[in-house]
């Protein structure tokens, strides 16, 4: 099960993720958009444990809103509506629980990504974050399909993330900046992608 | 990087009190949600007019605040979208009670965010538009894309609404405005050398000494086309074609003009491009009636232009040459 | 090099003839003699003001030429001053019968080329009056030498000299607005990049990733001192304090402020400048009562900014705010 | 003797021999002034060359007549006005004569010397063509009052002017741009005394 504690862990694990990863994103970004994906994040995520410490919000779902809100306002580009809309669905769809379980996990997970789906209207393969999502999400739900525990579970997801973000190297994007890029778009791996899969990563070294 | 700035956490605080210092007869700046705000905000019965956008392209946009343009604008981190929070805040500092109009740069995190901005700003019963501007010649346009970046039609866009609004028309007429100069308006930009975002301390990309980047945005993005160096006239020649077969705009046309440096291009070889653009036009039977030639939507210090045409009527026209008094531009008055 | 530009031998040619052609309602261009001229020119009864000097400072001094500032500017190939025949054709064109005020900045090049050019109008029986402009507290000053170099105080002198001239001072009076104006301004310059003027093709020096040079000249001559890269902050301070302690300005002073970009350095970077002048001045009780901030004195694309203060009184400051009407500043029309 | 044709061919020769110093003149400028000492020479000698074929003077002084009032229009910078009347004072001093003997020549450039003084009152050791010119054209005399030749004479004025060239390496400049450099300009050699070495020199290998 995961708690209000296990996802407060999680968002503070993610602020060190970016802000290690800090160049390595926006080098991704410089290929194919604006240099500043990394930026943007660590910017973001360290605004939010600010955010957590200053307010100690009580419960599962008030912890995702306030990470929600926080980088709705602080990332701004792309990234931040995106993953703000992400954290705010998944904040609804835990709503009133204490603890979640594997199945909770899925569920937040993937009324996220409607969210982000809804906002960004982007389709797989258009080289987005999506690309890492959508997959990960699906091999979630199968794993619990197939009975398995929440680690498992997140493992499966993680392995689909990740190759689900290496295929976005030979995509043509169709959203976001490096679609200004046509053809010279193939070739490279979509730092929003990869910055997702991080963030299941993390979860599933944090959680069992 | 060499850039004369202090912590790069604080570029664009640091400079957006620069212009406050520089210019507090014509604005004030609201720090905590980095506004540029017209100093005599908001004025009762006119519609307001915000833009914004990531810094680094000053003057655009806080440079554009005051009388007979911007009535606000949202300055976010270099290049980077500002926040749904600050097109709220920005949207109440303008809001003269019939409404405000957003003028939205066509990229997937500015139009995100103003989408957001403007859900919050609706939320609490103050009228919102938005308009968004997309003339990047260099972008393929589709139904299943991000859609052409906006760029320099912007400018133009910016000041034509403004006297629309200056001078007492409603939102909706505000808005068409914006609409119909987005509609005639076509950009395409190229870049010498990359620009240099001071966060991440290096620049973006790296040409050759003979390479030059075409079809370039304003934020460093890698262009459609790098190729050998050329000429300015056949630079601008390749630039112009590509505007004017876009539109298409033909013979007997008034256009307003704008040639613009990246940031890093002087002064002299913006003149000379004008030169060439006006030769170009001459021949093809088109008058450039109007015409702005400097710094006006930058990237940094990235050297290079770009090149903005907007077909024009009378009225247009004249809502151009009305009374504009703003940092970075001003006339008749 | 790459710069937007065609044969290098036609580059100071052909960014005449974009302005020309963008600014037609203010300037007329006489390619023979390589001049700006007003397009009203010569005003019978106003005395006539002609700078120039090499070109790649531009807007100087061709965009400085319309009502309210100059009549004409000579323009030199880029950092070579103009020759005594344009001199003689410039005043010649702008000769109201009252006199014509040459303002030279302090290059041995443009004092013997103006020398020259003076001596010519005046066996013509035309009544010139020079008047030298050197600010560059950067140079050391002393009767063996060349002495201070011209800058930034050039600008402010061409705007306070034009608005006395349009009034109708005669020309004593307005030759005296200069002469005060210069002793009264103070400026120093550095740069971050060197330029590259076009006939030589590669910088005119180099300057390592953690360098700069302080105390440039416009020309891209070597400064007084290289040293490794500070913050704004520190680079601000330093600047000013020079220029602060020579005139010397103290507490109580209104003066007007130029904060000028070398042609490759983005406006972002000039306002955070302004902000730390600004405070540098606050903090020794002076006042910047009216200010520029942009690029008005170039080094063609040197990357890097100058400093100018001028300290004025009530007269001098209700003649900057005068109305002006040139393609490189505008204000109250 | 030197004929008005010699002169025409020595001007012909400066044509040349200073497009082909035009980078080593400009790059010398480019340490201690700015970088155009070459660029001017070649523009003003090009544009003097091809008046002279244009107007065809019938004499030495006005052969250098016009080379000086070409110079002065073209050139531009501190030199074209000190170069332009070095020439008119030259031209001046030789007014009427149809050939120049040794001691005219001495004579001509003491004249120009004292034009170039007059005009950009530089004194010696200031670090200008200044410390080329006097020490050539005091050898020249100091030759000719030895009985020697015009050739003879031409090799000891290059001789000094090439020694009082060099001898601008060590000083400090006192005038011109190179002044603003105070102790920095110390170290280099001053581009227009080199171009007025290559003046006499030009002269020393036509003439005799
Ligand atoms: N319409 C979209 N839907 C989903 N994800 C998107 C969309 N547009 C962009 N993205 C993601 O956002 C990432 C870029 O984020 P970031 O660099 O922070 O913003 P910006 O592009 O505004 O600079 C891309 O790599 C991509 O994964
Ligand atoms: N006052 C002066 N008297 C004599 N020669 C001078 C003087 N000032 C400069 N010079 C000479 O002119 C040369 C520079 O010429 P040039 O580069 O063509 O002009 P500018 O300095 O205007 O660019 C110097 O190297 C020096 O020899
Ligand atoms: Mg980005
Ligand atoms: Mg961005
Ligand atoms: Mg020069
Ligand atoms: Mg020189």
């Amino acid at each position: 099960m995961v708690s209000r504690d296990d996802i407060v862990a999680w968002v503070e694990a993610l602020q060190k993720v970016y802000a290690e990863n800090k160049e390595y994103l926006t080098d991704l970004d410089a290929k194919i958009g604006d240099a500043d994906h990394g930026i943007n994040l660590d910017r973001g995520y360290s605004a939010v444990v600010k955010k957590l410490a200053e307010t100690n919000p009580p419960d599962v779902s008030s912890v995702l809103k306030t990470v929600a809100m926080t980088l709705i306002s602080s990332v701004g580009g792309a990234s931040g509506p995106l993953y703000g809309t992400l954290f705010l669905r998944a904040s609804t769809a835990c709503a009133g629980k204490t603890e979640l379980a594997a199945a909770d996990i899925v569920a937040i997970f993937q009324a996220g990504l409607d969210g982000v789906l809804q906002r960004g209207k982007a389709q797989l393969e258009d080289k987005t974050m999506v690309d890492a999502l959508t997959p990960a999400i699906n091999a979630m739900q199968q794993a619990l399909n197939n009975g398995a525990d929440l680690k498992e579970m997140l493992q499966q997801g993680v392995m689909a993330a990740e190759s689900g973000m290496k295929g976005t190297i030979p995509l043509l994007a169709k959203k976001g900046r490096a679609s200004y890029l046509g053809e010279r778009s193939i070739g490279h791996q979509d730092p929003g992608a990869t910055s997702s899969y991080l963030l299941l990563k993390t979860a599933a070294e944090l959680w069992s | 990087m060499k850039k004369l700035i202090n912590e790069t956490a604080n570029v664009v605080k640091e400079s957006l009190a620069g212009v406050g210092a520089a210019h507090a007869d014509l604005v004030r700046i609201d720090f905590d949600s980095r506004l540029v705000i017209r100093a005599d905000a908001p004025k009762k019965g006119k519609v307001g007019i915000i833009s914004g956008g990531g810094s680094g392209h000053e003057p655009m946009h806080g440079g554009f605040v005051g009388m007979g343009m911007l009535d606000a604008a949202c300055a976010g981190d270099v290049f980077t979208s500002p926040t749904p929070d600050q097109m709220e805040a920005a949207t109440k500092a303008v809001n003269g009670g019939v409404g405000v109009l957003h003028i939205v740069k066509n990229y997937t995190g500015d139009i995100l965010n103003f989408e957001m901005g403007a859900e919050l700003c609706q939320a609490e019963g103050i009228e919102v538009v938005s308009v968004v501007i997309d003339d990047d010649v260099a972008v393929q346009d589709s139904l299943y894309t991000a859609g052409r970046r906006g760029v320099g039609t912007t400018v133009i866009a910016e000041k034509i609404c403004g006297a629309s609004a200056e001078r007492g028309d409603d939102l909706q007429t505000v808005a068409d405005w914006c609409r119909k100069v987005n509609a005639n308006g076509r950009s395409m930009g190229m870049a010498l050398t990359s620009c240099t975002v001071p966060a991440a301390g290096k620049p973006t990309f790296e040409l050759g000494e003979n390479e030059m980047e075409i079809g370039i945005g304003i934020h460093g993005e890698p262009g459609r086309t790098r190729m050998e160096m050329k000429s300015a006239k056949e630079i601008v020649t390749l630039m112009a074609e590509a505007i004017i077969s876009d539109l298409p705009f033909s013979s007997g046309d008034q256009v307003i003009a704008l040639v613009n440096g990246m940031g890093g291009t002087p002064l002299i070889e913006l003149y000379l491009v004008y030169n060439e653009l006006n030769q170009i036009c001459e021949a093809k039977g088109m008058t450039i009636a109007r015409r702005l030639v400097g710094n006006y939507i930058t990237s940094l210090d990235m050297a290079g232009c770009s090149i903005t045409l907007v077909k024009a009527d009378a009225e247009m026209l004249s809502l151009w040459d009305a009374p504009v008094n703003t940092p970075g531009l001003r006339w008749g008055v």
